[in-house]
C-alpha cells in the first residue's frame, strides 16, 4: 500500500476505533497503534452510557472486532510510536512493538495459561479493584484476544509455557521496531484521571470507601471485580447511601484544572440511576456546583434521574470528608447552598469525581510528531473555531478527549471528522502527485 | 427410568446482546445447569410465535427468549416487539394447557453473563418443580412426533 | 439462487478441543463419533485448535478430500471466530453463507466445568442442531448497487458549507441548498463568536468565497427540496425554486444542515411589553451595528423557554456563553455599567468556556443565582425604569434591582418547515424537535436510513465549533459510500413471496429500517423489500400473519430445524439411524 | 512648662471614695494632679483600666479599696490585690516602672491617708519624671481610609471575584460548622454584589480564625482570611472591641511597644549562665512568652519555659544567639485584627533592631512571628531580607547534622498538632514531626485531620472567643485524645493557653476526654536533653 493511501492512527479508544473504521471502510490503509495489549480505551471500562443507559460492551465491542476483522486496518497494540519524519503525504514512522512474550500467531486466547499462572497483580482494567494474572488479557472481550506476560511481574516459573498446547510462549521474544510509511496521522490518545489524593481533604487513598468514579464504574459493572454486585469494599456490606462529589480538580484555579470536564455532571447521574436499579434502598446523593446539562437528552436525563430513579442533588462541593475508623463509615461536611446552612452527612461510599485530564505522555509524544499543546496538555487545534481537528502541522489531525473535554458521541462525530481531513490531505496530495 | 428429569429448554438469543451475554458467562467460567439449547437469531425480533410453539411440540419443557434491553436493540425497536408477542403467547400457550412460566422473555445484554446464568438456573428448577411439558406428553401419546 | 437446492449436502463436522478448554470437559472423539452418525454428514474430525493456521488447512483439505459442500466448526463463539472459518470456506470454494459454527465452549465446556458426561451430552446436542441447519443452509452473495458520487447537502449555515466544502475537496460533487437568498445561517445575525472573538461576518464572508469558487460546489439559494425518493447511492432529488421546478438530481449521499432558529419569548418577562426587554439575538445585533445606546444596569436572564419542568425541557446549550460574552462586550464598551446575569446553572463547559466565566468575574459581572420555582420578575419601575425582582438563591434573600434594559437568553428550536423534511427523508425528529440519529452514543450524526447524514443544530443545539467539528464528520461518513463508488449489502434479508402476501402493510409497518415499500402487481398489492435498505433483523417475518416473509440465512425452516432438533435426545437419535 | 505628673485613680465607692470626700470636708489638701473615678468596688479595676490609662499617658495609676476585711463585697479588694500585682508585673515589662502603679487601703475615716497618699505618690512621681508614653498622640488613632477603594482592591488581590459559590469554604469553615449564621461564602457574595454595609458592621467580619482552612482547598484560589484582613483594616472599631477577649489587653500592649521611648525591662528569664550576645549571626526572637507568662500565670503553663528551652538548646550546640534586650512585639494581632498602621511602626522599629545586630537569620519559637517575619514584613517594608526559621527547622537541621544527642528516653505516645500559621499558612509540617520522631522512646501519632486538614486550636488573635472557638477547642482535644496519645505537643504558646483555658472551665463533656498533658516542642526536646 503506497504512503499516500495509508495513515496511522495513535491510540485505541473508541476516537481511534471510529477514525480507522472510516477510513478502511473507504479503502485506505490504516495502522491503528495502541499501547496497551487491547483496543477499547475508555470506553470499554464503562458498565453503562448515559443519557441512554446503553452497555458500553455491547455497543464497542462490535466496532473492536470490526477493527480487528478489517483487511484495511492493521493493528499494532502493546507498541508506541518512537519517530516520526517527513510531512504531510507522506510521513517516515517508526514504531516500537513491545514484547509480549506470547506469539500472536500461536495464541488462541483460550485462556488455559493464565489459569495456571500463580502470580496475581492488581488489574489495570478494573482500576486495580480486581486481579489480573501476570500473564492476562486486560478483559475477556479484549481485541485481539491473545495473552501478554507482563515482565515486571512474571516469575518466569515456565507453567504457562508448560500449559500452552499452542506453544505460543516465548520468554525471548524481542522488542520489534516497525518501519511505516504514511500519507497522514490522526492523534486519538484520550484522557486519565487527575490524582484524587491531591485532595487531601475528601481522603482518596486513606479511605478504602472513598473511590474515584471510573474505579466505581468498575464496581457496578457486571464484569467488574464484584460481578456487579454493588458492595462496599472495606467489610462487604451493601451500602445503604452513596455520595457523588463533583469538580474534585476540576473549575480550579489551584490545586488542579481550570477547565470543566464536561462528562462528569452526568455520568454521576448514570452510576447514580444504576445503584438504584442495584438497590432502591439505596440512597444517592451528587454534590454538584453548576450541573452541567448541556448536551443532547442530558437535562431530560437528570429530570428523569430526579423524579423517576430519586436521585438527590445537592448544591455544594463538600469541604472534607471524615472517616469513623471504627465503622470505615463516612462523613461529609458541606453547606447546602440553596438552603444557606452547613451540615454534615453520613455516606457508606463517596464517589470522587476527578478531573479528566489529557495524557501525561501526550507531552512526550507531542514532542515527537512536533505538535503544540495548550496550557493543560491538550493537542492544539490549529483554530478552536473552523479547523478543531487541524493541527499547527499539515498531515497530522486529532480528535476525542486529547483534543479537549467531551463525551463519547463528541468524539466520535469528532474522530469521523478527523478521518475526513486525513482523507482530504491525502486526496490533496494524490493531485500533487499527478 | 428413575433418573430425575432434567428438563430440555430451547433458547432463542439475539445475536447481539444475549448471545454475547450467554459467551461472556462461559468466558467468566460461570456455572449453570446444561439444560438449555441455543438457537442463534439475529435480533429476538425473528422469533416467530411458530418457532416457540414448535419448539413445544417438538418436546420442548420450556423457551426462553432473550433480547438487548430496551433502548439496546441493534435493530432500534425488535426487542420490544418480541416482549409484545411474548405476552400474547403465554395467553395462547395457557389455551394448550401449557403453563405460561414454561416460556420466559429476558432482557440479557452482552456484560450480563453472570444474569444469564441465574435465569437460566431459574428457569430450570421452575420447570422442573412443573414436571415435563404437558404438550410433549400429549405429542407423544397422539403420536404427532415429527420423523 | 435456489439451484443449489437440489445439490444433496455434503457436510464435514470439525470438532476443536481448544487446547484442554473444550476437550478437558467435552469428550471429543465422543462427539465426533456421534456426529459421523447424523444425517448428511460424511466426514468429522477433532483438532487441537481449529482456528489455528494448521486447524484452517484441515478445513481445506477436508473440503478437497470429500468435496463437501457444508461446513460445520463446533468450537467457541462465532461472534469472534465466524468469520475467520467463513474466510477459509470461501477459500477453499464454499460459499461462506454454508458454513455453520456451533459454540461448544462459551456455552457448554466453559459453563459446565464439573458435568463432564452432561456436557458432552450438551455438546452433541448443539452439534446435531448445527447439522440440522446446515443441511438447509442455502449460498448467499451480497448484491452490489452503485453509488453516485454526489452529495445534497440541505442547509447553506455554517454545517452545510463546511460539509460542502470538506466533501468536494475529497473529490465528490456536492448540490448545496439554501432556502434564504443568502448563504450563511445564523452566523449573519452574530457579531463576536467565542471563544476566539473573531468577527462572524468576516469568518463568513470568507467561507462563502471559498463555496461560490469551488467548481465541485453548486449553490442553489432561495431553493427547498420539493421531493426525495430511491436510497442510498441512488436517491433522486427534487429542487423547487419558487414556483419553478429543478430537473431531478441524482444524489449517493444527503446530509441534513438545516439548522435551527430561536424563540421569540413573547409574554415572558414582559418581552414585547416593554420595549427595553430584548433578547440576546437583538443585543447581538445592537453590537454588531453600535447602536447600544448606555445603560447604567443591564440584567440578563438565562433559561428563557428552556429547561422547563413540561414543555421545553433541554438546555440549549450555547446562551450562557452567549451571555458571558455579551456581557463582557458591554463591560468593555461602558465599563461603568453594572450587570447582572440571572442563571440557573453556567454551562461554561469545557476547556475554553470555564476561562470565559474566570474573566468575565474579572470584569466585575455580577452573578445570581436563580432557581426555577421562583423565576425573576420583570415589571415598569420608575422613570421609564424596569424593576427586576429576583430571589437569590445562594443568600436566601430577594433582591431587587433597578435596570434600564433587560436581555432574555432564549434557546435554539427546530424550524417548523423540519417535520415535512423528516417525512420526505423517513428520517425521525425527536421529542425535543431536534433531527433524531441513528443511535445517540456511536451513531451521533447519521440516521437508520443509509445515506442520510446530520450535523450542526438541526441535530440539537450547540455553537460554531462543535457545529463545524460535526460537519467534518458528516463529511466523512457521507464519503464512504460514495469513495467505494460500488456498496456491498446485507447478504442476510427479508424475502417476500409474492403468491403467499396479502399487503396487509404490517411488515411495512413494523421496519425500523423503511426497507419494505408496497407495490401494485397484476391489480395485487405486494410488500417489496429494498435490500439496500434491509437490515435482516427478520422483524417483519416474524410479524407476518401469513407467513410469506422469511429471511435469507435464518429461514423459517432452518430455525425450525434447529427447533426441532433441540429437544431431541441423542442416545436416541443416534437409535434412529 | 514643669512637669506636673498625672495620677488616675479608681476608688472604690464605700470606702475610699468616701475617704477622698473626708479630706475635702475636712479641708485637707492635697496636690491637683490626680483625676479620681468612681467604682463600685476596687475589685472591678480590670487590668485593662490601668494599661488604657497607662497607655493615654497616665504618668501614675492609683487604686484604692477598703482595708482588708473591711470590702463591701466580702473580698472584692483581696482580688483587686492580686490583679494589681499581675498588672505591676506588666507595668515592669513594660519598663514604665512598676511604682508607677500604687495600691492602697483608704477607709471612709481615713480622709488624712487619702490626701497623704495623694501628696506622696505625686512626689514620688515628680521624681521618676513623665512617663515615656506620655507625650505619644494617641495611637489608636487610623488613617481615614476610602471604604469602597480598600474593598475593591481585597477583592482583586485576594481573588474573591473568582469565587464559584461552592460553599467549600463553609464546608471546611470549623466555625460555620457550629454556628449556623457564620458562612464565608455568603460573606464573600455579599461583597460581591455590593451588599458589603451587610457584613462590615458585623460580628461576622471578626468570627473567621484566620486558619486558612479554607483557602487551602479553595478551587477557586480565594483568599478569604486576607480578604477579611483587608476588610477589618476599614470596619468600625468599636465592634471589634467588643469581640476582643481579655478586653484587648494584648493589643493594648502591643500599640504601647510602638512608642520609641519604651525600655522593656523583659530580660529577666534568662536562665542563670546561659550567654546571649549583642551582635551576631543568629537572632532569637523571644516573643510575647514572657508577657503571657505573667497575664496567664493562672494556668501554670510555665510558657516561659519555651525560650528558656531555646536558649539551653542553642547554648548546647554552642550558639550564643542575638537576643534583644527591648524587643519589640511583631505586630501579628494588630495586623489580623485590622490595625495596619500600628503594625508598621512595630515592623519598622524591629527591621531597624535586627539591622542593629547584623543577624543574618532570624529564629522564633513561635509561629506568629514566623509567619509575620517571613511573610508580612517583606511585603510591607523594603529590603526586609533575614533568613526566618522556626525552631523547629533549626532543630531538625541540627539533628541532621547530627549535632543533638538525645541521651535520655521520653518514653510517650506524643500527638503533634500543627499550628495554623505553621501548618497551613507556612507549609512546616514535618521538621516539627522529625524531631519528634527523632526523640528517643517517642512514639509519634496522627490524629485523623492532620497537616494541611489540621482543625484549629479554636481561637486567632484573641478575637471572639465564644461558645463556638470552645467547641473547636474541645473538638480538638477529643480528636488528640482519641488516638490513644498520652502529651500533646504543639509548637505555639497560644495553643495551649486556648486548650488550658477551655479545660479550665465547666466543660460540656466528661473532663475525661479532653483533659491532656500538654508540651511545648522546645520544651520537649530540652527535657530530652536534660536540660529542664
Amino acid at each position: 500500500m503506497e504512503a499516500k493511501q495509508s495513515v496511522l492512527i495513535i491510540g485505541g479508544g473508541i476516537a481511534g476505533i471510529q477514525a480507522s473504521l472510516d477510513l478502511a471502510s473507504r479503502g485506505m490503509k490504516v495502522y491503528l497503534v495502541e499501547k496497551t495489549p487491547s483496543i477499547g480505551g475508555r470506553m470499554s471500562q464503562l458498565d453503562k452510557t448515559f443519557p441512554t443507559m446503553d452497555c458500553s460492551m455491547c455497543i464497542l465491542a462490535p466496532k473492536m472486532i470490526e477493527c480487528f476483522r478489517h483487511p484495511n486496518i492493521t493493528l499494532l497494540t502493546y507498541a508506541e510510536v518512537q519517530e516520526v519524519k517527513g510531512s504531510a503525504g507522506n510521513f517516515r514512522v517508526k514504531i516500537l512493538k513491545k514484547p509480549r512474550f506470547v506469539d500472536l500467531e500461536k495464541c488462541t486466547g483460550c485462556g488455559e495459561c493464565a489459569q495456571h499462572c500463580p502470580v496475581e497483580v492488581p488489574n489495570e482494567f478494573d482500576m486495580g479493584l480486581g486481579v489480573r494474572k501476570a500473564i492476562y488479557v486486560p478483559f475477556p472481550q479484549a481485541v485481539p484476544l491473545k495473552y501478554t506476560i507482563d515482565d515486571e511481574n512474571c516469575v518466569k516459573c515456565r507453567l504457562c509455557q508448560r500449559m500452552c498446547k499452542a506453544g505460543a510462549i516465548n520468554y525471548d521474544q524481542p522488542p520489534e521496531t516497525i518501519d511505516l510509511n504514511v500519507g497522514a496521522i490522526i492523534v486519538a490518545t484520550g484522557f486519565e484521571l487527575f490524582d484524587a489524593q491531591t485532595r487531601s481533604e475528601y481522603g482518596y487513598g486513606k479511605y478504602q470507601n472513598v473511590l474515584t468514579s471510573l474505579e466505581f464504574e468498575r464496581l457496578l459493572s457486571a464484569s467488574g471485580p464484584t460481578g456487579g454486585h454493588l458492595l462496599r469494599l472495606s467489610d462487604g456490606r451493601i451500602p445503604r447511601r452513596i455520595a457523588f462529589i463533583q469538580c474534585v480538580g476540576s473549575r480550579s484555579l489551584k490545586g488542579g484544572v481550570s477547565y470543566c470536564s464536561s462528562a462528569c455532571c452526568v455520568y454521576a447521574t448514570k452510576e447514580g440511576v444504576l445503584i438504584r436499579e442495584h438497590n432502591p434502598e439505596c440512597e444517592v446523593y451528587v454534590f454538584y456546583n453548576d450541573l452541567k446539562v448541556f448536551g443532547k437528552g442530558f437535562q431530560e436525563f437528570v429530570n428523569r434521574a430526579k423524579n423517576e430513579w430519586g436521585v438527590k442533588y445537592v448544591r455544594a462541593l463538600p469541604g472534607e470528608v471524615v472517616e469513623d475508623p471504627k465503622t470505615g463509615d463516612l462523613t461529609i461536611w458541606y453547606e447546602d447552598t440553596t438552603e444557606n446552612v452547613t451540615k454534615s452527612m453520613k455516606a457508606d461510599i463517596v464517589v470522587l469525581c476527578p478531573a479528566l485530564v489529557p495524557r501525561v505522555t501526550s507531552k512526550e509524544l507531542a514532542g515527537i510528531l512536533g505538535l503544540e499543546l495548550d496550557e493543560f496538555g491538550f493537542m492544539k487545534s490549529r483554530d478552536p473555531l473552523f479547523a478543531p481537528v487541524d493541527t499547527n502541522l499539515p498531515g497530522i489531525y486529532i480528535c476525542g478527549y486529547c483534543q479537549g473535554p467531551k463525551d463519547i458521541p463528541e468524539s466520535v462525530a469528532q474522530a469521523s471528522g478527523a478521518a475526513a481531513r486525513a482523507a482530504e490531505a491525502i486526496v490533496a496530495a494524490g493531485k500533487e502527485a499527478h | 427410568m428413575t433418573e430425575e428429569f432434567e428438563p430440555k429448554i430451547v433458547g432463542f438469543l439475539c445475536n447481539w446482546c444475549s448471545y454475547a451475554g450467554a459467551d461472556l458467562a462461559g468466558v467468566s467460567r460461570i456455572q449453570y445447569p446444561p439444560n438449555l439449547r441455543i438457537i442463534r437469531v439475529m435480533c429476538s425480533g425473528r422469533v416467530d410465535p411458530a418457532f416457540i410453539l414448535e419448539a413445544f411440540i417438538s418436546g420442548a419443557d420450556g423457551v426462553l427468549i432473550a433480547g438487548c434491553h430496551p433502548g439496546d436493540c441493534h435493530y432500534i425497536a425488535g426487542n420490544y416487539k418480541a416482549q409484545r408477542r411474548g405476552i400474547l403467547l403465554k395467553k395462547l400457550l395457557e389455551q394448550f394447557g401449557v403453563e405460561p412460566q414454561r416460556l420466559r422473555i429476558e432482557f440479557v445484554s452482552a456484560s450480563e453473563g453472570a444474569k444469564f446464568a441465574v435465569v437460566v438456573k431459574e428457569m430450570v428448577e421452575d420447570i422442573k418443580k412443573l414436571g415435563p411439558s404437558p404438550l410433549k406428553a400429549r405429542v407423544e401419546v397422539e403420536g404427532l412426533i415429527h420423523a | 439462487m435456489e439451484q443449489n437446492e437440489k445439490e444433496t449436502p455434503r457436510i464435514g463436522v470439525f470438532i476443536c478441543h481448544c487446547g484442554i478448554n473444550i476437550g478437558g470437559i467435552v469428550n471429543v472423539l465422543e462427539v465426533v463419533e456421534y456426529a459421523k452418525t447424523l444425517p448428511d454428514v460424511v466426514y468429522a474430525e477433532d483438532n487441537l485448535y481449529t482456528c489455528s493456521s494448521d486447524g484452517l488447512n484441515k478445513i481445506k483439505e477436508g473440503i478437497a478430500k470429500y468435496n463437501l459442500n457444508r461446513v460445520i466448526v463446533a468450537s467457541c463463539t462465532p461472534r469472534t471466530h465466524e468469520p475467520l472459518f467463513r474466510a477459509t470456506c470461501e477459500e477453499a470454494g464454499v460459499n461462506k453463507y454454508l458454513f455453520e459454527m456451533a459454540n461448544i465452549r462459551e456455552h457448554c465446556s466453559w459453563a459446565h466445568m464439573h458435568e463432564h458426561e452432561r456436557a458432552t451430552e450438551k455438546a452433541k446436542d448443539i452439534v446435531r442442531m448445527a447439522v440440522a441447519k446446515a443441511r438447509l443452509l442455502q449460498p448467499q452473495t451480497e448484491p452490489e448497487i452503485d453509488v453516485t458520487p454526489s452529495a445534497l447537502v440541505i442547509g447553506g449555515g455554517i454545517s452545510g458549507m463546511t460539509a460542502a466544502l470538506c466533501l468536494a475537496d475529497q473529490g465528490f460533487k456536492v448540490s448545496l441548498v439554501e432556502k434564504e437568498p443568502e448563504l450563511g445561517g445564523m452566523l449573519r445575525n452574530l457579531n463576536k463568536l467565542y471563544p476566539t472573538m473573531q468577527d462572524a461576518s468576516k469568518s463568513l464572508e470568507h467561507f462563502i468565497k471559498a463555496v461560490k469558487s469551488n467548481k465541485s460546489i453548486d449553490v442553489f439559494t432561495s431553493t427547498a427540496v420539493k421531493e426525495v425518493k430511491g436510497f442510498i447511492g441512488n436517491f433522486k432529488v427534487t429542487l423547487q425554486k419558487g414556483n419553478s421546478e429543478t430537473p431531478n438530481l441524482d444524489i449517493g449521499t444527503i446530509v441534513v444542515a438545516t439548522g435551527a432558529t430561536i424563540l421569540e419569548p413573547v409574554g415572558m418577562y414582559g418581552y414585547g411589553k416593554h420595549e427595553n426587554v430584548i433578547t440576546q439575538l437583538q443585543l447581538e445585533r445592537l453590537l454588531k451595528e453600535g447602536q447600544l445606546k448606555k445603560p447604567e444596569k443591564v440584567v440578563m436572564i438565562q433559561c428563557v423557554g428552556s429547561r422547563e419542568e413540561k414543555g421545553r425541557t433541554y438546555c440549549s446549550r450555547v446562551c450562557c456563553m452567549t451571555a458571558l460574552k455579551n456581557a463582557m462586550l458591554i463591560r468593555e464598551l461602558y465599563p461603568e455599567t453594572d450587570v447582572y446575569l440571572l442563571y440557573r446553572d453556567l454551562q461554561t463547559y469545557g476547556h475554553h468556556y470555564e476561562h470565559h466565566h474566570r474573566e468575565a468575574q474579572e470584569k466585575g459581572i455580577r452573578f445570581i443565582k436563580y432557581v426555577l420555582e421562583k423565576p425573576p420578575e420583570v415589571s415598569a419601575g420608575k422613570n421609564g425604569k424596569l424593576e427586576v425582582n429576583v430571589y437569590h438563591a445562594l443568600l436566601g434573600e430577594p433582591i431587587k434591582i433597578e435596570s434600564d434594559l433587560v436581555v432574555l437568553s432564549t434557546p435554539l428550536i427546530q424550524h417548523e418547515d423540519a417535520k415535512e423534511l423528516s417525512k420526505m427523508l423517513k428520517v425521525p425528529l425527536g421529542s425535543d424537535g431536534f433531527f433524531f440519529e441513528a443511535h445517540v452514543k456511536l451513531r451521533p450524526i447519521e440516521f437508520a436510513t443509509d445515506g442520510i447524514f446530520v450535523c450542526g443544530t438541526a441535530h440539537s443545539p450547540k455553537d460554531t465549533a462543535e457545529s463545524v467539528s460535526q460537519a467534518f464528520g458528516v463529511a466523512s461518513r457521507a464519503a464512504i459510500p460514495m469513495a467505494l463508488k460500488r456498496l456491498r449489502t446485507e447478504a442476510v434479508t427479508a424475502l417476500v413471496d409474492e403468491d403467499l402476501c396479502s399487503g396487509c402493510r404490517i411488515c411495512e409497518a413494523v421496519c425500523e429500517y423503511s426497507a419494505i415499500e408496497m407495490q401494485e402487481k397484476e391489480g395485487k398489492l405486494t410488500s417489496k423489500v429494498l435490500e439496500a435498505l434491509c437490515k435482516g433483523c427478520g422483524t417483519c417475518g416474524a410479524s407476518c400473519p401469513t407467513g410469506a416473509i422469511t429471511m435469507r440465512h435464518f429461514t423459517d425452516n432452518q430455525l425450525i430445524a434447529q427447533v426441532r432438533a433441540a429437544p431431541q435426545v441423542a442416545k436416541e437419535v443416534a437409535k434412529h439411524d | 512648662m514643669a512637669y506636673e505628673p498625672r495620677i488616675v485613680a479608681f476608688l472604690c465607692n464605700w470606702c475610699s471614695y468616701m475617704g477622698a470626700n473626708l479630706a475635702g470636708t475636712s479641708r485637707i489638701s492635697y496636690p491637683p494632679n490626680i483625676r479620681i473615678i468612681r467604682v463600685m468596688c476596687s475589685g472591678r479595676v480590670d487590668p485593662i483600666f490601668v494599661i488604657s490609662a497607662f497607655e493615654a499617658g497616665a504618668d501614675g495609676v492609683l487604686v484604692c479599696g477598703c482595708h482588708p476585711g473591711d470590702c463591701h463585697y466580702v473580698s472584692g479588694n483581696l482580688k483587686a490585690e492580686k490583679r494589681i500585682e499581675t498588672t505591676r508585673k506588666l507595668v515592669k515589662l513594660l519598663g514604665l516602672g512598676p511604682e508607677r502603679l500604687r495600691l492602697e487601703w483608704i477607709s471612709t475615716s481615713e480622709g488624712g491617708k487619702f490626701a497623704e497618699v495623694v501628696t506622696d505618690f505625686t512626689q514620688k512621681l515628680r521624681k521618676i519624671g513623665p512617663s515615656p508614653l506620655k507625650s505619644e498622640a494617641n495611637p489608636k488613632a487610623k488613617a481615614s481610609l476610602n471604604v469602597q477603594e480598600v474593598i475593591k482592591k481585597a477583592i482583586a488581590e485576594t481573588n474573591v471575584r473568582y469565587c464559584l459559590e461552592c460553599g467549600k469554604c463553609s464546608g471546611s469553615c470549623p466555625i460555620s460548622r457550629l454556628n449556623e449564621a457564620y458562612s464565608p461564602r455568603r460573606t464573600v457574595e455579599k461583597f460581591l454584589i455590593g451588599l458589603e454595609n451587610k457584613v462590615l458592621p458585623t460580628a461576622d467580619l471578626w468570627t473567621c480564625l484566620t486558619c486558612f482552612t479554607c483557602t487551602e482547598r479553595c478551587p477557586s484560589d480565594v483568599k478569604y482570611p486576607y480578604f477579611i484582613r483587608a476588610c477589618r483594616r476599614v470596619a468600625p472599631v468599636d465592634v471589634k472591641e467588643e469581640l476582643c477577649a481579655h478586653r484587648g489587653i494584648p493589643m493594648a500592649l502591643s500599640r504601647i511597644m510602638t512608642n520609641p521611648k519604651i525600655k522593656q525591662e523583659r530580660m529577666d528569664w534568662l536562665p542563670d549562665g546561659a550567654e546571649i550576645s549583642e551582635k551576631g549571626d543568629l537572632l532569637y526572637f523571644v516573643g510575647c512568652a514572657p508577657y503571657l507568662d505573667v497575664y496567664f500565670e493562672d494556668f501554670n503553663l510555665g510558657l516561659i519555659k519555651i525560650p528558656q528551652s531555646v536558649v539551653k538548646i542553642l547554648d548546647k550546640v554552642g550558639i550564643k544567639p542575638v537576643i534583644l534586650r527591648n524587643e519589640k512585639c511583631c505586630g501579628h494581632d494588630l495586623l489580623w485584627t485590622g490595625d495596619f498602621e500600628n503594625f508598621e511602626k512595630l515592623a519598622k522599629v524591629n527591621a531597624a533592631d535586627f539591622k542593629e545586630t547584623g543577624a543574618k537569620k532570624i529564629v522564633t519559637a513561635c509561629p506568629e512571628g514566623y509567619r509575620t517575619f517571613k511573610e508580612d514584613y517583606p511585603k510591607f517594608l523594603e529590603n526586609f531580607d533575614f533568613e526566618v526559621l522556626h525552631i523547629s527547622e533549626l532543630l531538625s537541621e541540627l539533628i541532621d547534622k547530627g549535632e543533638l544527642k538525645f541521651d535520655t528516653k521520653i518514653a510517650r505516645k506524643v500527638v503533634y498538632h500543627d499550628p495554623c500559621r505553621l501548618g497551613r499558612h507556612m507549609g512546616v509540617y514535618e521538621p516539627p514531626r522529625k524531631v519528634l520522631a527523632s526523640l528517643p522512646g517517642t512514639e509519634l501519632v496522627e490524629m485523623e485531620r492532620n497537616r494541611q486538614n489540621a482543625l484549629c486550636c479554636g481561637v486567632s488573635s484573641w478575637l471572639s472567643c465564644n461558645r463556638y472557638s470552645k467547641g473547636v477547642q474541645i473538638d480538638r482535644l477529643r480528636e488528640a485524645k482519641a488516638t490513644g496519645a498520652d502529651l500533646l505537643v504543639t509548637a505555639c504558646h497560644k495553643c495551649q493557653i486556648h486548650w488550658k483555658c477551655v479545660t479550665s472551665e465547666k466543660l460540656p463533656v466528661d473532663p475525661g476526654e479532653v483533659t491532656m498533658e500538654m508540651r511545648d516542642l522546645s520544651v520537649l526536646v530540652a527535657e530530652a536533653l536534660k536540660l529542664a
